[in-house]
């Protein structure tokens, strides 16, 4: 099961970066974070699921692609010719930073304690218990996050608004 | 639910810059041309009042000497001083960038509100020490920045410099993002603080994973405070955004980095040894890259902003040295360095808008003469670019002199040497602003310019120069007001740190 | 059980090492894409590597719902940068016509 | 009287100062009546002075006014010195100057710069005055440097012409060169005696042995020998004396010939007791006259200009005057510098007022048969003549057969050395005369013009013969019979009762009347020969020199030294110091050193810039990169 | 009136830098009376000094000081501290006479913006006063530096056509020498925990001499420049030539100063032994600058830069004499450092004169000035003389002194140096002098565009003014120069025995009974190292 998800996020992740196409690849990352809200569906987090696939997926990632829409850049990437310095830097930058994170996974004891000691499976997240632990404890950061948004709101439009 | 009066002391700064922000937008939304003029009045007003409001209000808790907190939110003396620091940083930034948008021929009262929100993010980002704010802090301020560089519609560099710094910021805040989440996940809770004590506790302090964590957070201050490698969006950002804001930025954004880093790492992390021992290895590397690779490329600049976002570089370099030294004394120096850097870099950009540089008018042959021009302004300009240096009897010069001092005395006598080489290099490119202002006739075509433009109009960018050029001199002759009643305090009462 | 197993089978190893595979192909896509709307995509992808990562550590913590509300946060977060990052690419695109970030290097040196 | 003597020397200072301030104001009557007037008064104190000095018991008046420029250690006072060697100077240098002011008079009377003139002539009294009063060394350095700078400034007198300003500033470096000398000098005695006061460091130097080899104050005696050589005129340093006769004819009798020159003489003899201690110093001044009275004896030989000629000589006598003092006769050697004064002041402002009279027309070749027309000056000339050839009876004859006697018992070579020069200068000095006065005229219009000079310039000449006779009776050798009054006159001054006196041991009579008759009569033949080639116009010489061609032209030139010293000494330092700037300061120091520093400094900035690329992904990069670093730090 | 008495040397400091940016607010159109003013307060500043410090018990004895607690930084405690001795007595009053003096010298030769040049003056005239009279390092760091900015701008604004390099490299240069110095003066404090020199020097005697050392080259390097000593003299040419009159005469006359000032105040006495380590090499730089700056000067054709070469050679006697470590060369030194200060100033301001008439200062455009200007000649004449080392002028006196106390100096090479250095003297008549040949002498140079041709009119009743003062100086340094070396000689005699510098060498001279063996009788200069009696009165006087 875990197996399956993990597949399905890791594919979908890189399908959107190998594919040229930007539609395609948008769609790659939305079937990777569909694979995102399985996991947390194994990780006994419903509420979490849910929202990732409504707001992350039904918000934001429809939101760009709309916006890869309007922009028509759907034209394919011209094949990498140029500047393959920074390709392969990268390239070889990006696995030696995954392989190390497997090593670190792997190496930290911390980690491993917290897996045995965290086997047992609690009970299903509730909205009733996020809500609560939002207002008991978080009001600070759903009021801060209420700005950020707001800001936010605010900041788009003062970039896109055609007439000031 | 209410609030004790305690709760609303520690929150009512941060609500009135926030509540300034709501209500802006607000009117703007009236579109009638004859009542323009006076909703831009009105948009300032109110930015001013709130930014003026909460900064009154700050000094009276600085004054009184109470340290409340509300939630995670702790106003304690740290917290004042940066609330201070950044709020002084915006009402110079208001003050200029209503001469400015006249200049440049537009003005939207979006660009004060979004410079609120991110006060209002800057003051949260550096007065708590729990990663859930902190993180949400970090955006908060971030994410009106990236609009306010985007934001001068009239030039393409504009949103391009806004597209570079949102991506780099992107990455740097999600790498931010997973070294709290590591942190988080091996201590089990979100406070850092308790989080390094817990861990302590456990015997994780020298787990991989944590150190992973802590090694991610640092990226992401190094990011804010524009540390050589992580500094490219720095220039671009600088040269994109109007100039007020260029200036907010280098000021707001380094300052309450260092001051959050400084909460963070020496403050919070204290408990796990290593964490701290491993930072300042590595800034000391960092460090040393930075005052190079800042001072050398501001060397070669032709465009006075850009020549100024190297020059800040080069001036993170300094700060970072001060983490180098990592004594209370160098802290303090650090914090010194910072009021100082404020008034110096807010001039330094504020000069731009007071001459009159408009668009991508802003190299060094622009200046050319100027400076006889507008006498006061020139003086000012002088006293900014000395300062800069660290020549005597500036301000600047006493913000190094106790980094410095610092470093010689925790055994860093390469590292001073380096600094005052760097700084050499340094004092020849702030001469060249000099020369440009004093030593250079303008050229005819820029006199014909000149002439054909309306005379330079900028009161309130002329005042706040002034204003900065005091606050240097102030640095230079009242240094130990600043130094121990003001920055020592803060540190030693906020942060707890005992010389 | 040993590292492989656990990673195979789901232990909270399994949801890091996805995790972090996830930052670094977010990080890649960052790098090796031009499209500035990769790229972007790119940087979601990171964010949503952290909150694997935040969830899964939650989980084994016997479900810390502090972490939820963080998650609820974060989504709001890259919320406003999806937007305030979409208005700025827009607002390139208006200017360049194009959203291939190396085509829009105005600023340099 | 003795609370004036400090006029002695301040009365011609004041007298420069007012001329030089005022005098162009007040009129050439007011500064000829200042000018002459405070040499007189100078005159007289010195006369008066000079006899309070002989009542004293041990000969020695010595004046304090106060310290001057100690320091430290160092302590030197403003003291004036009278004793019978600074005495006699003092007298000749106020005397004879005055004679020569008298004289200027008449022959500066039409130019303009009249009062700058006397200013500089009364500043060189002062500070001749002071060079042989000093009572200490450095007080006497101050003489010593301002006649060097009198002599700069009246060699320069006629600026405003090309060779003037050279010849000044030949003269002035000159002088510096020796000048060196004598600082070092100074530096030394001033290291071995702690004192520079001439008094103390005689009555030192009369405890102590004479060095064998070359010891302390070998050095020191040598360096102030420099210094010697540099103001005498003696080998290396002659060359700027003929050059300066480019001054007027009164400076050239003054300084160049009575007084300023032999200020080398008078220095060794002043310090006499300390070079009789170091023997080699002693050998050097004898050889370095010697062979100095010769070299420019020959070079006289040929010389066209009238007052080259007597420069020439002047060369030659102060040889001499080396000579003998390198033989130990101190006595002697400033015994010809006291006759010298009078015949060589006399023979220049003879030759100067034959000049006045030819219109400035100074080549012998254009002269001739001026006998009748200038009796005066012509029987004047002819005793000058007849004392420096050392006509038997002569002053000349008798301080220059002293020199030459001494300088066989020192070593025989000197005597044949000087004899040959003497022989020399009697030729010449017959051919000068016979040019200028016998024979026909060889230039009519210059010659119809010709006339007797003015009384004020004929009176001095009359009392410098006068003189030039009686200074026989201070030195006639006691050879024949004379006492030679002024060796137990300036004992006092040159042995300061030290154990090892001067000595030149006497040997008989015998050879004394030898010595004398062989000298005299090559002297006499070479000086008729003289005479007979030129009586009737210069046929003879040119065929004679057409016999000679090379040496002719060599001796015309000089033995082109002033060419060599061009050539070899001053070109390459010139090109030196221009390789020093261009080479060293502006291409090695200031470029290498500190603006290729900062081009590079540049360089590197302009390389780091090349990372700005402006492209996002490598901004993202270099972040990811600095990521590494990072975690790379805080996990090994 | 109470407060001023107590504060003599604060006003005397800060009274001019007042007085600056009072004329500096002055509008444009105010400029003349602003330089009026300037000139009138200078002028009362200067009377000020002589009054109270020759005035107040001068000479000798004086001791004006203040010293009280300024701040303390990082743990570092400053003090604010003024004190005029007789070190500094002479070089202060210098300071104070030469810049009305030069205000008036230079009082056409500029044009614009003349009431901002008066104000830089000023300021410039207070940091110099400061750093000078400061006693506590950090406040002489604070002027040493401040001092920099009113003369960058004065090369700047006012100079030639190079001046914006001249400028720049002028301060840049400084600048390294001092911001390394700066690391050095931090690293001491922070042994002494403090900035009092003697509290440092105390510190300074306990570290390794390794250390002590590197800390003496610190301090040295930062004042060699200022001085400026062979290599790091590059910069002055430069900037000579390019300022202005009024710029050359201050620099050569005062800022040169403050480098041998800062050696004989501060880095000889901190560091005794290192800089008794390094006095072979600073005397050996000395004599190199000596000879090698007379013999580029004598090539120069530019007669400006012909002076600021000179000046290289002249600051070389100072050193040499500092690095003699002998009262008489020490004297010597300082005396120097006010003829140099008088002389090359003097030069400076006629060259200005003439430079003013003919717009021109090469040497080749003149010839026969003599004729056109002949006071003029005679002044530049005198000063000639005097920057020659004429006896009775004040040149003779101080070179004197310092090439017999460096003959006397204890250390092996002092003879030997003394006498290379004797031919800075001749190579300094030979530079002066054929440049004054070919200027002044010879036939009037006729050519159209000649300088000679320009030259229409004598020096005017204001030049002559300036003038007469310093020739009288001239003379009067030259004739009783105790006047002016009194006062250091207690100072200088004192910080020469705790410095324990070597006893002078002198050479034993061997009496004639009793008669000694030839064999040992052989006495060469260098053979004998004898201390004689001398020394000891020389040293413990």
């Amino acid at each position: 099961m875990f197996i399956t998800f993990a597949f399905i996020t890791l594919l979908g992740a890189l399908g959107m970066l190998l594919q040229k196409n930007v539609i395609v690849a948008g769609l790659c990352m939305v079937a990777s974070f569909f694979g995102v809200a399985g996991l947390f569906v194994l990780l006994a987090n419903p509420v979490a699921a849910a929202l990732q696939i409504i707001v992350y997926t039904g918000a934001i990632m429809v939101l760009v692609l709309f916006v890869i829409m309007m922009l028509n850049s759907h034209e394919e990437e011209k094949a990498e010719t140029s500047r393959p310095i920074q390709r392969w830097v990268s390239v070889a930058l990006v696995a030696v930073l995954a392989v190390g994170a497997v090593k670190l996974v792997l190496a930290s004891p911390g980690l491993k304690s917290l897996a045995v000691s965290g086997a047992p499976v609690p009970g299903a997240m509730t909205l009733q218990k996020v809500g609560f632990t939002l207002f008991a404890d978080h009001l600070l950061g759903f009021e801060v996050a209420g700005l950020l948004l707001l800001a936010a709101m605010i900041g788009a439009v003062a970039l896109t608004k055609r007439n000031l | 639910m209410n609030l004790t009066p305690s709760q609303w002391a520690a929150l009512l700064p941060l609500i009135l810059p926030a509540l300034g922000a709501c209500l802006i937008p607000l009117m703007a939304l009236d579109k009638d041309q004859g009542t323009t003029k006076w909703i831009r009045a009105a948009m300032y007003g109110t930015a001013l009042l709130a930014v003026g409001a909460s900064f009154w209000y700050l000094t009276d808790l600085w004054i009184t000497g109470a340290q409340p907190s509300f939630y995670q939110l702790r106003m304690d003396r740290l917290a004042q001083f940066t609330g201070i620091f950044v709020l002084v940083a915006a009402a110079l930034t208001i003050l200029q960038s209503w001469d400015h948008f006249h200049q440049e021929g537009w003005v939207k009262g979006e660009t004060i509100a979004l410079l609120l929100f991110s006060v209002t993010g800057m003051m949260l980002f550096a007065s708590t020490t729990h990663f859930v704010v902190l993180f949400l802090g970090l955006e908060l301020f971030s994410i009106p920045l990236y609009a306010l560089v985007g934001t001068v519609r009239a030039r393409p560099e504009s949103a391009e410099g806004g597209m570079k710094y949102f991506i780099t910021g992107a990455v740097a805040s999600s790498c931010f993002l997973m070294g709290g989440v590591l942190i988080y996940g091996l201590s089990g809770t979100l406070d850092l603080g308790a989080a390094a004590l817990t861990l302590k506790a456990q015997g994780l302090a020298l787990d991989p994973l944590v150190l992973a964590g802590a090694a991610l957070l640092l990226l992401g201050f190094l990011f804010k405070v524009s540390a050589v490698p992580f500094h490219q969006w720095t220039p671009d950002a600088y040269e994109a955004s109007p100039h007020p804001i260029a200036g907010f930025m280098s000021v707001a954004t380094k300052g309450v980095a260092f001051i959050a880093l400084l909460r963070i790492f020496p403050g919070s992390l204290a408990p796990l040894g290593t964490v701290g021992v491993k930072m300042q290895a590595v800034v000391a590397v960092l460090a040393v890259a930075t005052l190079v690779l800042g001072n050398l490329t501001a060397l070669v600049q032709t465009n006075v902003k850009r020549m100024l976002a190297y020059s800040s570089i080069s001036h993170a370099g300094y700060l970072l040295l001060g983490f180098v030294a990592g004594t209370p004394a160098a802290y303090n120096g650090v914090l010194f360095y910072l009021v100082i850097y404020l008034a110096m870099n807010m001039g330094a950009f504020g000069l731009l808008t007071a001459f009159g540089l408009v668009g991508e008018k802003t190299t060094f042959d622009d200046l050319r003469g100027l400076g006889w021009k507008r006498p006061a302004m020139g003086i000012a300009a002088a006293i900014f670019m000395l300062s800069l240096a660290g020549i005597p009897p500036m301000g600047g010069f006493y913000g190094k002199y106790m980094i410095f001092r610092e470093l010689v005395s925790t055994g860093h006598v390469g590292m001073a040497i380096l600094g005052v080489l760097a700084s050499l290099v340094s004092a020849y490119y702030y001469l060249r602003f000099l020369v440009a202002l004093f030593l250079q006739a303008p050229s005819v075509e820029a006199e014909r310019l000149a002439s054909d433009r309306p005379a330079v109009h900028a009161p309130l960018a002329g005042a706040t120069v002034l204003v900065c050029a005091a606050i240097v001199l102030a640095g230079g002759f009242l240094q130990t007001f600043l130094a121990d009643g003001f920055a020592r305090r803060a540190l030693v009462e906020g942060l707890g740190l005992i010389r | 059980m040993t590292g492989m197993d656990a990673i195979l089978q789901g232990g909270l190893q399994g949801y890091l090492v996805v995790a972090l595979l996830l930052f670094a192909i977010g990080l890649a896509t960052v790098l090796l894409r031009r499209t500035l709307l990769m790229q972007f995509m790119g940087v979601e992808l990171m964010l949503n590597a952290a909150n694997v990562a935040l969830l899964a550590f939650a989980r084994f913590r016997g479900g810390d719902a502090q972490a939820t509300v963080f998650y609820l946060f974060i989504i709001a977060v890259a919320a406003c940068e999806a937007a305030v990052g979409l208005a700025l690419i827009i607002g390139l695109y208006r200017h360049r016509n194009t959203t291939d970030s190396d085509r829009a290097a105005g600023l340099k040196q | 009287m003795n609370k004036y003597y400090w006029l002695i020397p301040i009365l011609p200072l004041l007298g420069s100062a007012f001329n030089g301030l005022l005098g162009k104001r007040a009129g050439k009557s007011v500064v000829t009546v200042v000018g002459l007037g405070v040499v007189f008064g100078s005159l007289l104190l010195a006369i008066s002075a000079f006899f309070a000095m002989k009542a004293l018991p041990d000969h020695r008046l010595i004046l304090n006014y106060g310290e001057w420029m100690g320091t430290g250690s160092l302590s030197v006072p403003f003291g004036l010195a009278i004793d019978p060697l600074s005495g006699t100077m003092m007298l000749v240098i106020t005397g004879i100057g005055f004679l020569i002011h008298v004289y200027s008079v008449g022959y500066m009377h039409e130019d303009e710069g009249y009062a700058r003139f006397f200013c500089y002539l009364n500043l060189f009294v002062f500070f001749m005055l002071m060079l042989v009063l000093g009572s200490s060394l450095v007080l006497m350095f101050v003489g010593w440097e301002g006649v060097g700078l009198c002599s700069y400034l009246l060699i320069g007198y006629f600026f405003e012409t090309d060779f003037a300003p050279a010849a000044g500033l030949k003269a002035f470096l000159m002088n510096r060169v020796g000048d060196l000398g004598v600082a070092i000098g100074m530096m030394v005695l001033f290291a071995a005696f702690g004192t520079l006061t001439v008094s103390d460091i005689l009555t030192q130097a009369g405890h102590l042995a004479p060095e064998v080899g070359f010891g302390v104050l070998t050095f020191a005696t040598l360096m102030l020998f420099v210094g010697a050589t540099g103001k005498s005129a003696q080998l290396p340093l002659y060359l700027w004396l003929p050059d300066a006769m480019a001054g007027p004819t009164p400076v050239s009798a003054l300084i160049h010939a009575a007084t300023m020159v032999t200020s080398g003489i008078y220095l060794i003899c002043r310090l006499a007791p300390v070079f009789t201690l170091t023997p080699i110093t002693m050998d050097v001044v004898a050889w370095v006259g010697a062979v100095t009275a010769l070299f420019a004896a020959t070079i006289g030989l040929v010389q066209r200009d009238i007052k080259k000629v007597l420069a020439y000589s002047t060369v030659s006598q102060l040889g001499f005057m080396f000579l003998g003092l390198g033989a130990s006769g101190f006595a002697a050697g400033f015994f010809h510098v006291f006759t010298h004064a009078w015949f060589k002041a006399l023979l220049f402002l003879g030759a100067g007022s034959v000049i006045h009279a030819m219109h400035h027309e100074q080549d012998l070749f254009k002269m001739g048969g001026l006998k009748a027309k200038m009796p005066a000056t012509f029987w004047t000339m002819l005793v000058a003549t007849l004392a420096i050839i050392g006509f038997p009876g002569t002053s000349g004859f008798a301080s220059k057969d002293e020199i030459l006697y001494l300088a066989y018992l020192k070593h025989p070579a000197l005597w044949v050395i000087g004899v040959i020069a003497a022989c020399c200068t009697a030729f010449y000095m017959l051919r000068l005369f016979t040019l200028t006065f016998l024979g026909k005229p060889r230039d009519h219009h210059a010659f119809d013009h010709a006339h007797e000079s003015p009384v004020s310039m004929t009176l001095p000449l009359a009392v410098l013969a006068v003189g030039t006779v009686a200074a026989v009776w201070l030195g006639w050798p006691k050879a024949f019979g004379g006492d030679f009054r002024i060796e137990a006159w300036l004992a006092p001054a040159t042995t300061y009762g030290q154990l090892h006196a001067a000595h030149g041991e006497h040997g008989s009579h015998q050879l004394a009347w030898g010595l004398a008759a062989v000298s005299t009569l090559f002297g006499l033949g070479s000086a008729v020969f003289g005479y007979f080639s030129y009586k009737d116009g210069l046929a003879v010489s040119e065929a004679r020199a057409a016999k000679f061609p090379f040496l002719h032209t060599l001796l015309l030139n000089k033995y082109f030294v002033d060419e060599g010293v061009e050539l070899y000494l001053l070109r390459p330092i010139r090109w030196f110091g221009n390789v020093l700037w261009k080479l060293f300061d502006v291409i090695i120091i200031d470029g290498v050193g500190v603006n290729l520093p900062g081009a590079l400094v540049r360089v590197f900035g302009d390389f780091t810039a090349l990372f700005q690329t402006g492209r996002v992904r490598n901004y993202a990069l270099s972040m990811a990169l600095g990521a590494a670093v990072l975690l790379y730090v805080f996990l090994k | 009136m109470t407060w001023l008495n107590s504060h003599l040397l604060t006003f005397l400091v800060f009274a001019p830098a007042l007085l600056g940016f009072l004329i500096l607010a002055l509008p444009q159109r105010l400029a003349r009376l602003a330089r009026m003013l300037g000139f009138m307060g200078a002028l009362a500043f200067f009377a000020l000094s002589l009054a109270w410090l020759l005035g107040r018990g001068g000479g000798a004895g004086i001791n004006l000081a203040e010293r009280t607690p300024w701040f303390t930084l990082v743990g570092l405690p400053v003090d604010y501290s003024l004190a005029v001795d007789g070190l500094n007595l002479w070089l202060v009053i210098l300071t104070t006479f030469l810049v009305p003096l030069t205000m008036l010298g230079t009082w056409n030769s500029l044009k614009d913006r003349i009431g901002t040049f008066a104000a830089l003056f000023l300021m410039l005239e207070t940091g110099m006063l400061g750093a000078l009279m400061a006693q506590d390092l950090f406040f002489f760091y604070l002027f040493w530096e401040a001092m920099l900015i009113p003369m960058y701008f004065m090369i700047g604004v006012w100079g030639g056509d190079e001046r914006r390099y001249a400028a720049n490299k002028f301060f840049l240069y400084t600048l390294s020498g001092s911001l390394l110095w700066l690391v050095a003066l931090l690293y001491l404090a922070n042994k002494a925990g403090g900035f009092n020199p003697a509290v440092m020097g105390q510190a300074a005697s306990t570290l390794p001499f390794g250390v002590q050392c590197w800390l003496f080259l610190a301090f040295a390097v930062a004042f060699a420049i200022k001085v400026p000593l062979f290599p790091l003299h590059t910069w002055l040419p430069d900037a000579h030539v390019q300022a202005p009159t009024a710029g050359s005469v201050i620099l050569a006359g005062v800022l040169l100063k403050l480098g041998g000032y800062g050696f004989i105040r501060f880095a000889i006495p901190m560091f005794p032994d290192a800089a008794m380590h390094y006095a072979k090499p600073l005397a050996l730089l000395s004599v190199i600058a000596i000879v090698y700056g007379a013999l580029v000067a004598m090539v120069q054709r530019d007669i400006k830069k012909l002076v600021a070469y000179s000046s290289v050679s002249h600051m070389g006697f100072v050193m040499l004499g500092l690095a003699s470590f002998t009262v008489i060369g020490t004297q010597g030194a300082l005396l120097q450092m006010l003829n140099h200060g008088i002389s090359t100033g003097a030069l400076f301001l006629l060259v200005g004169m003439l430079y003013d008439r003919a717009h021109t200062r090469m040497i080749a455009d003149f010839g026969g000035v003599a004729v056109k200007m002949p006071v003029f000649t005679t002044f530049f004449l005198i000063v000639t003389l005097s920057s020659i080392g004429l006896p009775l002028t004040n040149g003779f006196v101080g070179e004197f002194w310092i090439l017999n106390g460096t003959f006397l100096s204890g250390f092996a090479w002092g003879r030997l140096y003394a006498c290379l250095a004797t031919s800075g003297v001749l190579l300094g008549a030979v530079y002066m002098l054929w440049m004054f040949k070919r200027v002044f002498w010879g036939p009037e140079n006729k050519d159209e565009d000649s300088g000679t041709h320009h030259l229409h009119s004598d020096l005017n009743a204001r030049e002559i003014a300036v003038m007469l003062p310093l020739v009288v100086l001239i003379l009067w340094m030259g004739i009783h120069p105790r006047t002016f070396v009194a006062a250091s000689e207690a100072p200088v005699t004192a910080l020469l025995q705790d410095a324990k510098a070597p006893a002078i060498r002198t050479f034993m001279l061997k009496p004639a009974v009793p008669p000694v063996p030839a064999a040992d009788a052989v006495q060469a200069p260098a053979a004998h190292e004898g201390h004689a009696e001398p020394a000891a009165h020389e040293v413990h006087r």
